[in-house]
C-alpha cells in the first residue's frame, strides 16, 4: 500500500491547465523522485498535495484519506510537511523561532525542545546561529533551516521541492547527505529535483513529468542516465 | 426637467470633475487621498477671480486650473519617490493641511456695500457670477457637461495612445518602466498636474452652481469618495469613475425609498461589489472583452 | 513652566489614547497588508453600543466598558469577513474601500440607532480632578494611561511569550511559509482582528468616558488620528505605533495650547508630510507599495 | 442652446455690476414627527420684503455637499409679504446648509446655516 497515492489529479491556474492527469504513487519508507524540465508542474504538483493549491479534478490520498482541496494546515497536522521552493524561511524572526513555529501544531512542550536540540545536533550550523534572524543566513544554512523546520512537525511524508537550487556544488552535496540521513532515520521523502544525477543516487523510484503528465516511472537504471537527465532538462520531443 | 433634476444631474457632472482626477493619478500607480484639497483650489480661487475680482467665468475657470495644477505638482515634488500607503498618507496630511488653511483664510472686499470673500469656518458666500449673468440651470448644466465630455475625449485620446498605455507601464511596475527608457518622475508630475488641473476646474464649477463654499466642504470624506468612484466603476476605462459617480449619488438620490437607510444599503452594495470585482465593473479584462468584441 | 508641564501630562494622556489606536492599526496592518478605514467606525459604533446601553439601563461602568469593548470585536469581524477576507490575495485598494464603503454603512447605523448629534456619556470619575500642587489630572488620563500600558505589556506577552504570539508574527513576516508550518492564517487574522478591535474598543471606551459624550464624528476622528500615530511611528511597526501615538499626542497638547485647535492638526499633518517627503530611516522600513 | 453659445463669448466682457441681492431669515419649529420641521422664511431686498418670488427649499449636509443633498420643496407664500412657508424633511439632526432657490422678480440661490436639534432650529455659531 503506498503512503501517498495521487490520482489523475488536475491543477490549473486560472484557464492554463498545469497539471493534466498526475497519477503517481510514494512507497512508505522510501525516497521517491520527481524530474523533469522547468514549467513541467513540478513545484505545481508539490503545492497541489500540501493544500496551497486547490486540484480541480483527482484525488490525493495520504495515508487512506483524501487530502485533496484541504486546508494546508490540515494536511500539515496529518502528517505531510512541505520543504518549499527556495525555501521561505522567515526572515524577520529568529532560526530558534523558526524551528518553534515549525512546531505549532503540536502541544508537548518538552518534546518539542528534545527535537529543537535534536535538530541543532543534525544541524550544527543552525546551532551557532539559534538566535540569529533566518534572515541573515546563507543560502545553505535556509536551506537546512527549512528542512528542520519541516521536521519540527514530525511528518510522516516530508515533500522538498529542488532543495539544491541556487546552491553551490559542495553544499549540495551536503544537502543530498542530509536527505540520505533522514532516509536512514526512516523518514519516506518525495524529492522534486532538477539535479537528475544527484537525485538518482538516493532515489529508489523515480518519476518523469512533461508538460503536466508522468511520462516515465521506474527504478534508477531502468532507464540510462543520460536519456533520463536529456528528458529531465530539455523534455522529450513527440516526432 | 424640474429643477432638483437638473441639481442632481450637475453635481454629478461636477463630482465626475474629481473622479476623473482620482482615477488619472490610479493608473499612473498612485492612490491620492487628497484630490478633495485641488478641488477646494480650484473652488476658492475661482470664487475670488469672479465675486471679489470680476473676472469672467471662462477665464477665472482657466486660471483656478493653472493654480490646481501648480498646487498639485508642489505636493507631488517633494513625494515622487513614495508608494502606495505612504503615497496616499501624504496626499492626505496635504489635503487635511489645505482644508485648515482654508479655516484660517479671512480675505474679503467691500463691493456694494457687502464684504465678499472666504472669512474662514464662515466660508465664502455670494459667489453669484452665474446668476448675476442670468445663466438658466439648464445652461450650466449643459457648460458643465461640454466640458466634462471634453475632459473624457482627452481621456480617451490618451487610452489609445502610446502615452496611456506607457502611463499604465509606470502604474504597473515603475522600475521597469524606468527599465525601459521611461522617465518615470516626468511622467508623474505630467499627470499629477493634469489631475490637480481637472479637479480645480471641478472645484470652479462647483463653487459657481452652489455660490456658497466652505472648508468642510473639502474633506476626507469627499477624497475618498473619489477614489472610491474610480474603483466601484472600473479602473479599465474613463467612464469607470463616471460609473461610479452615477452609481453613487444617482443611487443615493434614486433610492428615496431607503431614506434614512441609504448609506446602509450602499454602503453594503459597494463592498460586495468590490469582493465580485475588485477592479472595479469595468475592469481592464471587460474593457479589453469589449474591445475585442467590437474592433 | 507649569504649563510645560500640565501640557505634557495632558499630551500622555492623549498620546496614550493615540498609541493605543495606532496599534489597533498596526496589528491590522502587520498581519493583512491592509488599511482597515472602518477601524474607527466600528470603535465608534462600540461606544455607541455602550451609550445605548447606558441610556436604558443602569449597568456600570464596566459592563458599559465591556459592551464597547465587545460590540466594538463584532463590528470589527463584520468588516474583517466582508472587506479583507475576500481579498487576501486580491488587491489593497479594493479591500479599502470595500472598508470605506462599510464606514459610512456603520456610521449610519449609529445615527439610525442614536439620531441626536451628541449624546452625554458617563465620566470615570464625577468628582473634580485630582490635584498634584499646580498640576491637576483627571482619573479618566490615569485610567487612560494605564490602559495603554496594560495593552502594550499584553500584547508582549502574546506576541512573545504566547504560543499564538508565533502564529501572528509568522504571518506577518512571510505568510506563505507560516501556512506551512501548519498555522491557519485565516483564523490568526480573525484573531488578530478581534485583538486590534478589543484595543479600540477600549480606547473608545476611555475617549468617550473623558471627553463624556459621543459623537458619530468620533468614527473619523479615530482612523484619522490612529492612521496618522501609526505612520509617525513606521508603518507596521508596534512598538513605533506606541512612540508615534505618544509624539502626537505631545505634540497636538502643546501646540494647541500655544497656537490653538486649527494650527494643532496643521502642525501633526505638517510634521507627517515633511517625514514622509524626508523618508526618514524608520519610515520605509516596510514597503507598502 | 444658443444662448450658452453666447453666454460663452460674452463670458469674456468682464462685468461688475451686481444686482442688489436679497437676504433672508428663518425660523423653524419641530413638528410630531421625528427630522420634519415647519418653516418660516423671511425675505428681504434693500430692506424691503421681496414679494412674489418662487422659493423652493433644499439642503445639504457641510460634508459631501453634492451627495447628501435632499428633495426640496416649494415653499407657499406667507400670510405676510415677503414670508414663505415650507416643511422641511431633514434625514439627521445636526447643522444643515439650508438653500434657498429664488426664481421670478429675482434670480438667486441664498444659503443659510441652521442648528437643527429636538426643538427647532437656530442660527449655527461657526
Amino acid at each position: 500500500m503506498s503512503l501517498l497515492g495521487v490520482e489523475d489529479v488536475f491543477t490549473a491556474y486560472g484557464k492554463i491547465e498545469a497539471l493534466k492527469g498526475v497519477s503517481l504513487e510514494v512507497a512508505p519508507g522510501s525516497i521517491t523522485c520527481l524530474l523533469g524540465p522547468n514549467g513541467a508542474g513540478k513545484t505545481t504538483l508539490m503545492m497541489s498535495i500540501a493544500g496551497i493549491l486547490k486540484p480541480k479534478r483527482g484525488r490525493i490520498v495520504f495515508d487512506g484519506t483524501d487530502i485533496a482541496g484541504r486546508a494546508p494546515h490540515a494536511i500539515v497536522g496529518r502528517g505531510v510537511a512541505l520543504v518549499p521552493e527556495n525555501r521561505l524561511v522567515f526572515p524577520g524572526m529568529s532560526v530558534r523561532e523558526n524551528l518553534l513555529a515549525g512546531a505549532y501544531q503540536r502541544g508537548d512542550k518538552a518534546a518539542i525542545e528534545e527535537d529543537i536540540e535534536r535538530m541543532f545536533g543534525r544541524f550544527p550550523r543552525l546551532k551557532e546561529r539559534a538566535a540569529q534572524f533566518a534572515g541573515t543566513l546563507s543560502g545553505g544554512e535556509q536551506q537546512m533551516l527549512a528542512v528542520a523546520r519541516a521536521l519540527m512537525s514530525r511528518p510522516k511524508l516530508l515533500l522538498m521541492d529542488e532543495p539544491s537550487l541556487g546552491l553551490a556544488p559542495l553544499v549540495v552535496e551536503e544537502i543530498f547527505r542530509i536527505v540520505a540521513d533522514l532516509h536512514k532515520d526512516g523518514a519516506t521523502i518525495f524529492l522534486v529535483e532538477q539535479n537528475a544525477h544527484m537525485a538518482l543516487k538516493v532515489a529508489h523510484h523515480f518519476y518523469l513529468i512533461e508538460q503536466g503528465r508522468i511520462s516515465f516511472s521506474g527504478t534508477p537504471g531502468a532507464l540510462a542516465e543520460d536519456e533520463v537527465i536529456r528528458r529531465a532538462y530539455l523534455g522529450s520531443s513527440r516526432a | 426637467m424640474d429643477d432638483y433634476a437638473i441639481g442632481v444631474l450637475t453635481n454629478i457632472g461636477l463630482v465626475s470633475f474629481l473622479a476623473l482626477s482620482a482615477y488619472l493619478l490610479l493608473i499612473a500607480g498612485e492612490m491620492s487621498f487628497g484630490q478633495q484639497a485641488f478641488f477646494g483650489v480650484g473652488a476658492y480661487a475661482g470664487g475670488i477671480l469672479t465675486a471679489m475680482y470680476g473676472w469672467p467665468l471662462p477665464l477665472a475657470a482657466l486660471a483656478a486650473m493653472a493654480l490646481g495644477a501648480l498646487a498639485q505638482l508642489l505636493v507631488g515634488l517633494p513625494t515622487l519617490r513614495l508608494r502606495g500607503l505612504y503615497f496616499a498618507m501624504a496626499t492626505l496630511a496635504a489635503a487635511e493641511m489645505m482644508r485648515i488653511l482654508f479655516e484660517l483664510v479671512h480675505f474679503q472686499r467691500a463691493i456694494d456695500g457687502e464684504a465678499v470673500g472666504p472669512d474662514g469656518t464662515q466660508g465664502f458666500r455670494g459667489i453669484r457670477w452665474v446668476f448675476a449673468h442670468g445663466v438658466e440651470p439648464i445652461e450650466y448644466l449643459a457648460i458643465v457637461y461640454a466640458l466634462l465630455v471634453l475632459a473624457l475625449a482627452g481621456f480617451l485620446l490618451l487610452e489609445r495612445s502610446r502615452l496611456g498605455a506607457t502611463l499604465r507601464g509606470v502604474g504597473e511596475d515603475p522600475e521597469l518602466a524606468a527599465a525601459l527608457g521611461v522617465d518615470v518622475n516626468r511622467c508623474k508630475l505630467g499627470v499629477a498636474a493634469a489631475a490637480g488641473a481637472l479637479a480645480a476646474l471641478g472645484g470652479v464649477l462647483f463653487a459657481h452652481h452652489n455660490t456658497y463654499i466652505e472648508p468642510r466642504n473639502f474633506d476626507i470624506m469627499l477624497g475618498v469618495h473619489s477614489l472610491a468612484y474610480a474603483l466601484i466603476g472600473g479602473l479599465g476605462t474613463a467612464l469607470g469613475p463616471l460609473l461610479g459617480v452615477v452609481l453613487d449619488i444617482g443611487a443615493l438620490e434614486g433610492s428615496r425609498v431607503f431614506q434614512g437607510y441609504r448609506m446602509i444599503v450602499f454602503g453594503g452594495l459597494v463592498a460586495l461589489l468590490l469582493v465580485w470585482r475588485p477592479r472595479g465593473l469595468l475592469d481592464e479584462r471587460t474593457v479589453r472583452w469589449v474591445k475585442q468584441r467590437f474592433s | 513652566m507649569i504649563d510645560l508641564a500640565q501640557n505634557t501630562l495632558d499630551g500622555l494622556f492623549l498620546g496614550s489614547s493615540y498609541a493605543m489606536l495606532a496599534l489597533g492599526f498596526t496589528l491590522i496592518f502587520g498581519v493583512l497588508r491592509r488599511v482597515n478605514l472602518a477601524y474607527g467606525p466600528a470603535i465608534m459604533l462600540g461606544c455607541y453600543a455602550a451609550t445605548w446601553v447606558h441610556l436604558n439601563s443602569g449597568a456600570g461602568l464596566l459592563a458599559l466598558a465591556a459592551v464597547a469593548v465587545l460590540c466594538t470585536t463584532l463590528a470589527g469581524a463584520y468588516v474583517e469577513r466582508l472587506c479583507f477576507a475576500p481579498h487576501r490575495q486580491g488587491s489593497a485598494i479594493a479591500a479599502m474601500v470595500a472598508s470605506f464603503a462599510l464606514w459610512m454603512q456603520l456610521e449610519e447605523l449609529a445615527t439610525l440607532a442614536l439620531p441626536r448629534h451628541i449624546y452625554p456619556f458617563p465620566p470615570l470619575h464625577g468628582g473634580t480632578p485630582l490635584e498634584f500642587g499646580a498640576l491637576t489630572l483627571r482619573v479618566e488620563s490615569l485610567v487612560m494611561l494605564g490602559a495603554a500600558v496594560a495593552a502594550c505589556a499584553a500584547l508582549w506577552w502574546i506576541l512573545y511569550r504566547a504560543r499564538f504570539g508565533i502564529a501572528v508574527r509568522a504571518v506577518i513576516d512571510q505568510p506563505g511559509a507560516a501556512q506551512l508550518a501548519g498555522i491557519s492564517v485565516p483564523r490568526t487574522f480573525m484573531l488578530t482582528f478581534a485583538m486590534a478591535s478589543a484595543i479600540g474598543g477600549l480606547a473608545g471606551f476611555l475617549v468617550a468616558a473623558s471627553h463624556e459624550q459621543v459623537t458619530p464624528m468620533l468614527g473619523m476622528m479615530f482612523t484619522l488620528k490612529g492612521l496618522l500615530a501609526m505612520m509617525l511611528g513606521g508603518l507596521g511597526s508596534l512598538p513605533g505605533a506606541v512612540a508615534g501615538g505618544l509624539a502626537l499626542g505631545l505634540l497636538e497638547a502643546h501646540s494647541q495650547w500655544f497656537l490653538g485647535p486649527q494650527a494643532r492638526d496643521l502642525i501633526a499633518y505638517a510634521l507627517l508630510f515633511i517625514l514622509l517627503a524626508a523618508r526618514v530611516p524608520w519610515m520605509t522600513t516596510r514597503s507598502a507599495s | 442652446m444658443g444662448k450658452a453659445a453666447l453666454f460663452l463669448i460674452l463670458g469674456f466682457v468682464p462685468v461688475l455690476a451686481f444686482a442688489q441681492s436679497p437676504k433672508a431669515d428663518l425660523a423653524c419649529k419641530a413638528t410630531g414627527t421625528d427630522y420634519v420641521f415647519d418653516c418660516t422664511i423671511r425675505l428681504s431686498r434693500g430692506g424691503k420684503p421681496l414679494e412674489g418670488a418662487q422659493v423652493t427649499v433644499g439642503a445639504d449636509m457641510p460634508s459631501m455637499p453634492m451627495a447628501h443633498n435632499l428633495k426640496p420643496v416649494k415653499a407657499q407664500a406667507g400670510q405676510a409679504p415677503g414670508e414663505y412657508r415650507a416643511k422641511l424633511d431633514l434625514e439627521m439632526l445636526g447643522v444643515w446648509a439650508v438653500k434657498l432657490r429664488l426664481a421670478g422678480p429675482v434670480r438667486d440661490q441664498l444659503i443659510l446655516h441652521y442648528e437643527f436639534d429636538s426643538k427647532g432650529a437656530t442660527p449655527a455659531k461657526r
